[in-house]
């Protein structure tokens, strides 16, 4: 009973730092920008099928190789986005509904563009870490550790980055008031637009460090993109630290529920729990940025 | 130092300013007075690019600077302090003053810059590592002061320092105006709840349905029965 | 202007009729397959398949002197006003003389196509698609399915489960479905089977697709210690990471993939990696040796054409168009509807493996020439080491006991 | 756009529709297609009318609509009711669904309001699968694959001769429309626009934005559920494959085309929608592709859709002169 608590508890550690790392960048455009971000599962495709594409260059071998070239063409392809679809419309009354109608065209271009690139069946890159801790019954692989710091150094980082780092605060500002940040001499346009792309490369991130747990296939994103969104809304939308405890409670609550009630209870409860939450904050956990 | 020259200002369809002309030399303190809602906000925004839609012509230092963005002009040492002070609600004291000092041209002064403003505000030294949300109307007004004056400018647009201030610290206002300008920054003020300042005004503008109905002095402005009324109005 | 719309309007539907005018010497053969969305795979395997036959037959100077022409219908996710909109199109439509689908509705495509004439083959392995047939057998008529129930099929796979030569050392099974029609009907069926040989169910879950994170199902697992676990969930993203977190602490338990064994990135993926898993294909060719040099050649033109190994339900497919040509050979007529219908349900076909027979519920029974194939990883291939029914060895070819359970 | 240009923009279109069957009623498929656009219209108007005048985020308007189809199927086949009544209990229950949904989250900002009811799109699907569904009659897995026929007055509509069908559908789709009209005309359309313009301002009034938007929150699921009533009658047969992301989507570009808040773009958006849609359908692939890049593009370059180029045509001459 014991070890399978524990075991409970190591999965539900593991997933939520996976959601964690999914839901920062989500609630980063939102927090920064109130864009919401249909095509956010498909920038997580995206990053999965560069790398898909990277390995399969001869002088590519590791995945630091692959990071390094990855983060580049992310970074430029959501600036781009930003710049070219999301930007043209913030000048309009109804720009919120717009950006998401248009984030979901987006969305429905790039997935079925993968399927027609790369074919409707997943695709799989080489693990970057192998073996495993072994106690007794007590096992934990090192591409699951490999995982769990991962993800939580980077939002680590990532909150350092923007704590300490004039940038950083730049980007607070702009998020928690525009106008007062355009008088002091912020670019808030390109703050939006370095944001998005920001988030872009850490979803992007997300895809390739899960694709060779997870796997790569044209729809995989939407999964993470509702995830992401439970997640952001459940800890508050543009709060970092609300997403942070968010991912971890779903991800424990996930894996008690599935390993309680069964695995087809999970998203009921997930949304009950949800739902319970907002009606009593309707801001989400922790509400606002910080 | 700054010179508008039939300046035009439109909030979506909404024309707002008409042929709007004025100067304010270096070194000088201009007021703009007028009825609520009729404009004088904009020009401030409008001289500190914050004002979308803007025709005619605005100088700075002989410069042309229309339709340039805020970020460039504050760079430039142009500054706008809000009358809804727009400050960053959850950062602390200190983080909002540093944010002031975000343009280049304000980086490196941003030590010398900040141990004026604490002299200029001591409240604010004691109280760097508070958030701005939990301030009381006073203090972050002195805060938005102080965070405009962080950015370095040699021209101030302060907009409204009275607002939601309480009578006994407007004499405090109007005293900090002043030492501002003793330390040579040229301002316009939008400010008319607080007789002191207009008495600091080298000269004074009335601003009435988005035109200038007036250019003069204090003295010019009391000897004209329908400005007395604004006045009497305070 | 609106008016102006309005034209446009009528213009634009009026370019479907006309799409359907060109060519009048062929034989239209309509193809309702899942072209874009969650089930695209599938719709490749057989369209594959499809072609294959259809090439054929042109190649070989067409049907009665015609060429056939697939007109092909994307069916996406199968919502049943799009399983409708494809039989409405196809057969009232273009009016072709067969319809060759694989996965098409699981009993709505009967409804659908049952409306009309045409011969219609479906791939849908599913009893719900039986009892429609059998609410009106004549109405439905023109309905042959390529291959036996969910029913059957569970069933084929507890006797083999129970005809290994391998001694459980527990009576405890575990079955985990995918929550569609396919998985419960399996999964209930083999339930079903456990418990009648007192075997204990410990434990029967549903799980929804895109679930890729076993952990708390991998947890009472290592509690149950099953001797058999059972996967049925049609798609490989799931099938492999449940084996690869289920290999970081395997319990002694035989692992049985069922259907889900097929999608080709399993073995693909894992190479040797997957050898001892178990899994079905049903109205399959058993590879990697066929077991009639017909079946042979046919492997080979099929590896030539689509350079890999034929998946699930490209042979069936094939076989379909094949059955439904003959008929038509026979029958003199690709018009006569009923009689190709009635020739096909009374005479058969004999394909490469040998005759095809359809039942009086017009389902291709799994047995006689066609059976189950039942399939062991083994380095990193697909190996047919039974059939059924009747349950019996293929060939030479042995169940070897997977490497993660230790006696 | 004024409402006496609505009535007749959407008086034309209706007239135009009306005399569709004359060109195609010997043609089955293209029927169903126009009936599938009736279908669509209503459901896409319903949404507009939640999102673009009332501005809520909803997008439950699928599920709403799945729910219905249910209902109605379920009511008429296990108690016997005729389905002409039960379509109206269903939209009865999905109104009420509707309300239940939107008491907790009309409350919530923007994105939240999306998600919430998103959320409901997405347990719906589990849930009509699994045993609760199950034990109220959904079949499960299976769906319901046979479901009693519309009749009305002892005549029984048959998909096998779609003139009479798509006049009952078109006679729901205009009358579900003048209720959408008479709503954008009355108070609550003018408390909307209020509400759009400035959520305090219109409190100040004595506007309840609670209260309307719960209203029109139970109107629209009402309408919606009863469309999917419909919509099971006709189709004959209900599967929870209706929740994909492809309707969803489908919906969307409905609003994109017809231009959100600019009713009755909804009803010109679904059939310029479905008939593409149906026209791209032998592209494979291609047809989500397309979709997704003309989403993209319109949003981009026809920001409120066909309406609102009609409204620019329009009103060009009169904004030269105001300026």
């Amino acid at each position: 009973m014991i070890f399978e608590i524990a075991d409970v508890i190591i999965s539900g550690l593991i997933n939520g730092s996976v959601y964690a790392l999914m839901a920062v960048g989500l609630t980063l455009i939102y927090g920064v920008s109130k864009a919401f971000n249909f095509a956010y599962g498909s920038f997580y495709s995206l990053g999965g099928y560069i790398a898909f594409l990277l390995f399969g260059l001869s002088f590519i071998n590791n995945y630091f190789l692959v990071f390094l070239l990855a983060v580049p063409i992310l970074l430029v392809f959501g600036y781009f986005v930003e710049k070219a679809l999301v930007a043209p419309l913030r000048k309009r009354d109804d720009w919120e509904i717009k950006v998401m109608m248009i984030t979901l065209g987006l969305a429905l271009f790039l997935d079925n563009s993968f399927q027609v690139i790369f074919g409707s069946r997943m695709k799989s890159l080489p693990p970057f870490l192998e073996g495993s801790f072994e106690a007794g019954d007590f096992y934990l692989s090192h591409q699951d550790v490999g995982i769990f710091f991962l993800s939580i150094g980077g939002i680590l980082m990532f909150r350092w980055f923007l704590n300490n780092t004039r940038t950083g605060m730049s980007v607070r500002a702009v998020a928690q008031n525009p106008a007062g940040a355009q008088i002091v001499g912020i670019p808030k346009e390109f703050v939006f637009a370095a944001t998005f792309a920001i988030s872009t490369v850490m979803v992007g991130m997300g895809g390739i460090l899960l694709a060779q747990k997870y796997f790569i296939t044209p729809m995989g994103g939407w999964d993470i993109l509702v995830k992401a969104w439970v997640i952001t809304a459940f800890g508050g939308m543009g709060s970092i630290r609300g997403g942070l405890y968010a991912a971890f409670i779903v991800g424990m609550l996930e894996s008690f529920v599935g390993w309680y009630f069964g695995m087809t209870w999970t998203l009921i409860v997930l949304f009950a729990v949800l739902l319970t939450t907002l009606a009593v904050r309707p801001q989400g956990l922790m509400g606002k940025w910080g | 130092m700054i010179k508008l020259v039939d300046v035009n200002a439109y909030y979506q369809d909404f024309h707002v300013l008409k042929n709007v002309s004025l100067e304010v030399k270096k070194g000088q303190v201009v007021v703009m007075l007028g009825p609520n809602g009729h404009g004088k906000s904009t020009v401030l925004k409008s001289i500190c690019g914050l004002v979308e839609k803007v025709t005619g012509l605005m100088e700075y230092e002989s410069e042309n600077i229309t339709g340039m963005g805020s970020e460039k002009l504050v760079n430039m040492g142009i500054t706008y302090i809000a009358e809804n002070r727009e400050l960053f609600p959850q950062m602390t004291v200190l983080e909002n003053l540093k944010l002031g000092a975000y343009s280049r041209s304000a980086r490196s002064h941003e030590k010398d810059n900040l141990e004026k403003v604490f002299d200029l505000f001591p409240r604010l030294r004691d109280r760097q590592s508070q958030s701005a949300a939990t301030m009381s109307g006073g203090e972050a007004r002195m805060l938005a002061i102080a965070r405009g004056l962080m950015s370095n400018a040699r021209f101030l647009a302060i907009d409204e320092p009275s607002l939601g201030l309480q009578p006994n610290l407007r004499d405090e206002v109007a005293k900090i105006i002043k030492q501002i300008n003793a330390q040579g920054i040229t301002l316009l003020v939008v400010e008319q709840n607080i007789p002191q300042i207009t008495t600091l005004a080298d000269k004074l503008y009335v601003l009435e349905e988005g035109r200038i109905s007036f250019e003069g002095s204090r003295e010019d402005a009391l000897g004209n029965d329908h400005l007395k009324e604004i006045f009497l109005g305070m | 202007m609106k008016k102006a719309f309005g034209i446009l309007l009528i213009l634009a539907l009026g370019l479907i009729p006309a799409t359907a005018l060109w060519a009048n010497d062929t034989i239209k053969v309509g193809v309702p397959l899942a072209m874009t969305g969650p089930y695209t795979d599938t719709g490749d395997n057989y369209w594959k398949g499809i072609k294959m036959a259809i090439d054929e037959i042109n190649d070989n100077g067409g049907l009665l002197g015609k060429q056939l022409e697939p007109v092909r219908f994307d069916t996406q996710e199968f919502a049943p006003e799009r399983v409708m909109q494809g039989a409405d199109y196809l057969c009232g439509q273009i009016d072709v003389d067969s319809v060759h689908a694989g996965w098409a509705g699981w009993g709505q495509d009967v409804r659908a196509y049952g409306k009309y004439t045409a011969p219609f083959f479906a791939d849908d392995g599913s009893q719900a698609a039986v009892d429609v047939f059998n609410e009106d057998r004549e109405q439905y008529k023109n309905i042959f399915q390529l291959t036996d129930t969910g029913i059957n099929q569970a069933q084929s796979m507890f006797n083999v489960l129970m005809a290994l030569p391998y001694e459980y050392p527990n009576k405890k099974a575990v079955i985990i479905t995918a929550d569609d029609a396919w998985g419960t009907e399996v999964g209930d069926t083999l339930k079903k089977n456990f418990k009648e040989k007192g075997w204990d169910v410990a434990m029967h879950e549903l799980v929804p697709y895109g679930t890729n994170q076993w952990g708390p199902l991998l947890t009472q697992i290592r509690r149950i210690k099953p001797a058999i676990i059972h996967v049925e969930i049609v798609s490989a993203q799931e099938v492999i990471t449940f084996f690869r977190q289920f290999m970081q602490r395997p319990t002694n338990s035989i692992l049985s993939y069922g259907y889900s064994l097929v999608p080709r990135e399993v073995v693909e993926t894992m190479g040797k990696e997957a050898d001892g898993l178990l899994g079905e294909v049903p109205t399959a060719m058993p590879t990697p040796e066929a077991p009639t040099p017909e079946a042979q050649a046919w492997l080979d033109k099929f590896e030539t054409i689509w350079g890999h190994l034929p998946q699930a339900g490209s042979w069936a497919a094939y076989s379909g168009v094949k059955a439904w040509a003959t008929a038509v050979e026979a029958v003199g007529d690709e018009k006569n509807h009923d009689a190709v219908s009635d020739y096909i349900a009374t005479k058969g076909y004999k394909g490469e493996t040998g005759w095809w027979k359809w039942d009086d519920d017009h389902v291709m029974r799994a047995g006689g020439d066609v059976p189950i194939a039942h399939y062991q990883v083994q380095n990193g291939e697909m190996v047919a080491i039974f059939t059924d029914p009747p349950t019996k060895p293929y060939k030479d070819y042995q169940f070897q006991v997977p490497r993660w359970i230790k006696q | 756009m004024d409402h006496k240009r609505i009535t007749i923009l959407l008086a034309v279109i209706w007239a135009i529709v009306a005399l569709l069957p004359l060109f195609f009623g010997g043609t089955n498929f293209i029927m169903h297609i126009l009936i599938m656009c009736l279908i669509w219209s209503v459901v896409a108007s319903c949404w507009d009318l939640i999102m673009g005048f009332a501005g809520i985020f909803s997008f439950g308007q699928v599920a709403f609509f799945v729910m219905g189809s249910y209902a109605s199927a379920i009511i008429s086949g296990q108690f016997g009711i005729p389905p002409i009544f039960a379509v109206f209990i269903a939209g009865g229950i999905t109104a009420a669904i509707g309300i239940l949904v939107g008491l907790p989250c009309l409350k919530l900002k923007g994105a939240y309001i999306a998600l919430v009811t998103f959320a409901v799109h997405m347990i719906l699907e589990p849930v009509l699968k699994g045993d609760i569904g199950r034990a109220i009659g959904t079949g499960g897995t299976r769906g319901l694959l046979t479901i009693e026929p519309m009749t009305i007055f002892g005549y029984t509509f048959t998909t096998a001769s779609p003139v009479p069908y798509f006049y009952l559908f078109f006679l729901v789709a205009v009358v579900c429309s003048v209720i959408i009209l008479v709503v954008i005309k009355s108070h609550w359309g003018t408390a909307f626009l209020a509400l759009k313009d400035s959520q305090e301002f219109a409190i100040c009034l004595g506007v309840s934005a609670f209260k309307y938007k719960l209203m029109v929150f139970a109107l629209t699921s009402f309408l919606t559920g009863m469309m999917g009533g419909f919509y099971a009658h006709y189709v004959g047969m209900l599967s929870t494959r209706m929740l994909g992301i492809d309707l969803f989507v489908t919906l969307m570009v409905i609003l994109v085309i017809g231009g959100v808040g600019k009713f009755p773009g909804a009803v010109i958006g679904a059939f310029i929608t479905i008939v593409v849609n149906e026209l791209l359908s032998p592209l494979g692939p291609y047809r989500p592709i397309t979709m997704g890049a003309m989403v993209v593009v319109l949003v981009l370059l026809l920001p409120d859709g066909i309406v609102g180029l009609f409204e620019r045509l329009f009103s060009k001459n009169k904004h030269s002169i105001t300026h």
